[in-house]
């Protein structure tokens, strides 16, 4: 796969943690990949499975979902549908044909800086490898 | 009758579709489907129906109908036109037919300007059907299995190839190198159904409109779209723009089926049809009632696809005859 | 077991209990058709043989609605075979029918054939009885089915990307006529995610893109909750193989979850519960 | 493309833009081509398809009169995705424009007929350019009588004109909304209940209707009980559209298109389909 490939990755970070986690990471001056355009959602909760799915119908190559660690979350328990949901969302689409990797969901704590950059550090260079999904999900294919 | 060998065909389409795209019956994963192919070896030969009608050649599923790009201040429209004329080859009588029906619709002022261009750059190959099919009812609607009335080039099979008719300037234009040999006598003709459906008057309908048949007829209907994307007259079509990259839009038009239950529902939520029964009264008044008073010719041509694929049996030749008798 | 069902169509009729009987009868062509009976002397129409394929649970939501302004909604008697009973308990489970409303006639079941042919959802169908009704009509037959998911296997023994050629492939002569949606008694959003253009999901385009996000995204909405009925592959007119889709959900879902749906009318879809502390492999 | 491409919209420039009433504002959008502006006239009824670009088109009644105004005008109240977009826009931005179609009303079947107009809420919108050209050709129409309704006084559209139409020579205003606010002291009620109430003529007369649907259809009978005969009641319809040219397929009320045929019939054309259309 060429190197100069910059994959577009999406990401759905919560605000009561892993946004602020990424905010740390920034404050902090740990550098990390500029690839995802980041989201800021209430709570893992709220993202919704199919916003994934419309993330890589509109080309995005990776998609992140970070939220609080089971049992932080804000609500109570946002993280815990989400975790179910991601949990069949997953099976799912590899099952439909996008590699499981391109989907990363984990949960990062607001002091979590390091973390947050090391995670998107390690996601960016996994889809990287993977190569561009654009091409073969986007092809506009009527035969006229 | 001219006769061309089945080699001699293979060969002359493998010259045509160096010069044209070339469309025709193609097996897809069992399915008939009208595609372009790169050769003759592609092309599905033996089949009753193909699955879908040419029609999406002339009203694709989706099409650009303007690109929309956005300059600095300002926005450049761009209208995108077909490079390449085209063959279809193998298209039945009654998939012929309903090209001339939408051209009542398409063709008049104001004209389409994108179904025309299709219309224009295409040149009709025509095969004839053998016998009907089980659901077809062609002969009830004035068309005929071998009828090469919309055809620029008309087949039939018989032994040892085909029988080639020329019907019209551009089908004369194309035949140029099909060697053809003189055989005595003339194709064979088709087996047709003894029976045919009733096919009720113009000013029959107007007194049906508000029968309770319409409802008990839709009690079974799934109000999905299938009767009317699978039909080679239906032609309704929505229009939206979706954005094609962050500074570029594209205007499509798709498919849309009056059977949908929100084809009508306005912004802000008034449905004027609201029922399932409305909506299926609609289809059949639009095919044989409408249409014909607006544009000419009824809107069915009997290729008898909805009988086949209706998964609840809502069967349009037990319907024409309901109508008759009701 | 016809002169059963029609002897207590006619009475849930003549009696006031119901309003209509939602049942089976002969079609055209040799086909078999959902059947609307409405009059007592209409119940001779009802039929039940190998050919009754639908699954008439779908119609239940049109009469969720008064027949006439003003009036309650209508009761009506259905007849369910086994695998429909267990869409009908998701619906009963999810409050989308209201089970006094209902007269459940429950048909034993042997398995419906297609040309003769047993249908392969019917050499799976691990009930032959349904799980919910009022009346069961028959006998449990001595054969049941057996599913052992070899093709799902099969396909996830792919690659990701060879997965993603063969339903793109499949998905290529799909023209999203929502047929399956339609026909499927889960699907009863009243504005599907695929034609919602505020926020605009998939727009209106009809292609290989918007197919894929389509099924995939029907899929996620019925993971727990797809009974396995098999009407959506049923009734597509370009025969998608969209079995393999629902089967790896239900096949999932038993695994992380130990859950199927349609059991009974009380245990929700793991999807819309939790467990505190749990943690799944994802 | 040789044809002429009907698909094809104007390119416009909002160079107003005005709020009416709650959710509806006035947008006035005038053709970027000199020639196309030129060549762009219209009739009182026609409308045509504003698009918002990036989310789609809709059709809209042209509120402003060809007699008065240099630009077109359209009344939109934000009710679904177009007009939203549309509300989100400022003035200089740049919007398509495609028409004008319809018939328009039947003005010179009007000349010398007593003219009732009868609005609802946006639906007052196409009846604004009649009441302006009956006003400006004043001696060649009889009794002008405008019923103007809303479902609250905030929705009430064209409030500003209202003192230019009370002051017109044999003219008549009558408002009323369905539910009053501390600052109404006007008629509060349907606008059956109004019509009922002023009761016009219908000696030679003919009456404009718009409005909602619903509207429309107790209109009707109201101005049935009158008596009024069909021919006499011109209504004004809407539908959703993709053409304007009658090929979507959308529009159609029995065998007529709205948008061809129409949006102007009168009762006697349409009254058999327009319960369920």
């Amino acid at each position: 796969m060429a190197t100069d490939f910059e994959p577009r990755i999406v990401g759905f970070l919560c605000r009561w943690c892993s946004y602020a986690g990424a905010d740390l990471a920034g404050t902090s001056r740990i550098g990390y990949p500029s690839n995802p355009r980041i989201i800021r959602v209430p709570c893992s909760g709220r993202v919704d499975p199919l916003l994934v799915l419309k993330a890589f119908l509109d080309g995005a190559d990776g998609v992140m979902v970070l939220g609080c660690h089971p049992g932080e979350c804000h609500y109570l328990e946002g993280n815990y549908h989400a975790q179910r949901r991601y949990a069949i969302m997953h099976r799912l689409l590899e099952y439909m044909g996008i590699e499981r990797e391109r989907l990363l969901i984990d949960w990062v704590s607001a002091s979590e800086g390091k973390r947050f950059a090391e995670i998107v550090e390690e996601f960016t260079a996994k889809v990287k490898e993977l190569g561009p999904l654009e091409g073969r999900l986007i092809d506009r294919s009527n035969p006229s | 009758m001219k006769v061309s060998t089945k080699d001699d065909l293979m060969a002359w389409l493998d010259r045509l579709a160096e010069r044209y795209t070339l469309i025709a019956p193609k097996d897809v994963e069992g399915h008939i489907l009208y595609r372009p192919v790169a050769g003759s070896e592609e092309i599905a030969f033996d089949f009753t129906k193909a699955a879908l009608s040419p029609k999406e050649h002339f009203l694709p599923s989706t099409q650009v109908i303007l690109s929309i790009e956005r300059k600095g201040e300002g926005i450049e429209l761009k209208e995108p036109s077909l490079e390449r004329e085209r063959i279809i080859f193998g298209i039945r009588p009654c998939d012929a037919k309903a090209l001339r029906v939408l051209d009542a619709l398409f063709l008049e002022e104001p004209i389409d300007p994108y179904y025309a261009e299709r219309r224009e750059k295409t040149t009709l190959i025509g095969l004839a059907c053998r016998e009907m099919g089980d659901e077809c009812f062609c002969t009830s609607l004035g068309g005929a299995p071998d009828d090469a009335s919309d055809v620029d080039l008309m087949l039939t099979e018989v032994e040892g190839g085909y029988a080639v008719q020329v019907v019209t300037e551009k089908g004369k234009a194309i035949v140029g190198d099909l060697p053809l040999k003189e055989v005595e006598g003339s194709p064979p003709k088709p087996i047709v159904h003894e029976e045919k459906v009733p096919i009720p008057e113009l000013d029959a309908w107007p007194q049906h409109f508000n029968d309770e048949y319409w409802a008990r007829l839709a009690d079974r209907c799934l109000s999905c779209r299938l009767c009317t994307y699978v039909c080679p007259t239906c032609r309704c079509f929505d229009v939206r723009d979706y954005p094609s990259s962050d500074d570029a839009i594209e205007r499509l038009r798709a498919w849309d089926s009056c059977l949908a239950e929100g084809y009508r529902r306005i912004a802000g939520g008034y449905n004027p049809r609201p029922t399932k029964m409305q909506r299926l009264r609609n289809r059949f008044y639009c095919k044989f009632y409408y249409y014909p008073k607006d544009f000419g010719p009824v809107a069915c041509v009997g290729c008898g696809r909805c009988i086949i694929n209706c998964p609840v049996n809502i069967d349009i030749v037990e319907v024409l005859r309901d109508v008759a008798t009701l | 077991m016809i002169d059963q069902i029609r002897a207590k169509a006619r009475e849930l009729l003549e009696s006031g209990q119901v309003s209509c009987v939602i049942g089976y009868e002969e079609g055209t062509r040799g086909r078999v058709r959902p059947a609307f009976i409405y009059k007592p002397e209409d119940v001779d129409r009802l039929v039940w043989n190998e050919r009754c394929i639908h699954n008439l649970v779908v119609y239940l939501r049109q009469f969720a609605r008064p027949l006439k302004r003003g009036e309650e909604p209508p009761r009506v008697a259905i007849l369910v075979k086994p695998c429909d009973s267990r869409s009908l308990n998701v619906l009963l489970q999810e409050k989308q029918v209201e089970r006094e409303r209902v007269y459940v006639i429950g048909l034993a079941c042997e398995g419906m054939r297609v040309d003769g042919q047993l249908q392969e959802r019917c050499q799976r169908c691990e009930d032959r009885i349904p799980l919910v009704y009022d009346l069961l009509v028959g006998e449990k037959p001595q054969t049941v089915g057996h599913e052992d998911y070899a093709d799902v296997e099969e396909l996830e023994r792919m690659s990701p990307r060879e997965r993603l050629d063969f339903w793109l492939r499949e998905l290529d002569r799909c023209i999203l006529c929502y047929a399956c949606r339609q026909a499927c008694p889960a699907c009863y959003c009243s504005e599907c995610v695929a034609e919602q253009l505020d926020p605009l999901w998939m727009g209106i385009a009809i292609d290989l893109p918007r197919k894929w996000f389509f099924h995939t995204m029907r899929a996620y909405h019925l993971a727990g909750r797809c009974a396995g009925c098999n009407a959506c592959e049923q009734v597509c007119p370009m025969d998608i193989p969209l079995s393999l889709i629902y089967r790896k959900l239900v096949k999932e879902v038993e695994t992380l979850f130990s859950y199927k749906a349609g059991l009974d009318a009380e245990t929700p879809s793991p999807l819309a519960t939790f467990e505190k502390g749990e943690e799944l492999p994802l | 493309m040789a044809l002429k491409n009907p698909y094809r919209p104007y390119l416009g420039t909002l160079v107003g833009i005005k709020d009416l009433a709650t959710n509806i504002k006035l947008f006035q959008v005038e053709l970027n081509d000199p020639q196309e502006r030129e060549a762009f006239t219209y009739r009182p009824g026609q409308f045509a398809f504003v698009s918002a670009f990036g989310v789609g088109e809709a059709p809209f009644s042209i509120t402003s009169s060809p007699s008065r105004s240099q630009v077109l005008e359209f009344a939109i109240n934000r009710v679904g995705t177009v007009t939203s977009a549309l509300h989100r826009m400022s003035e200089g931005d740049v919007v398509g424009i495609r028409g004008p179609f319809g018939n328009g009303f039947p003005l010179e079947e009007m000349e010398g007929k007593n003219i009732v107009i009868l609005g609802g809420g946006i639906g007052g919108a196409p009846l604004r350019p009649i009441i302006h050209t009956v006003i400006d050709n004043r001696s060649k129409y009889g009794k002008l009588t405008i019923l103007w309704a809303a479902r609250n006084p905030s929705l009430l559209i064209f409030t500003d004109e209202f003192d230019e139409w009370r002051a017109a020579p044999d003219t008549e205003l009558h408002l009323t909304v369905d539910r009053a606010d501390e600052t109404w002291t006007g008629n509060v009620g349907l606008i059956t209940e109004l019509l009922e109430k002023v009761a016009p003529s219908p000696e030679n007369a003919v009456s404009i209707t718009c409005g909602p649907p619903i509207m429309i259809k107790f209109t009707m009978l109201t101005l049935k009980k009158l008596g009024f005969a069909p021919e006499q009641m011109i209504m004004t319809l809407e539908a959703k559209m993709k053409c304007g040219i009658g090929k979507c397929g959308r529009c159609n009320l029995g065998d007529k298109f709205i948008c061809t045929d129409g949006p102007v019939f009168n009762y006697a054309e349409v009254s058999e389909f327009l319960e369920s259309f």
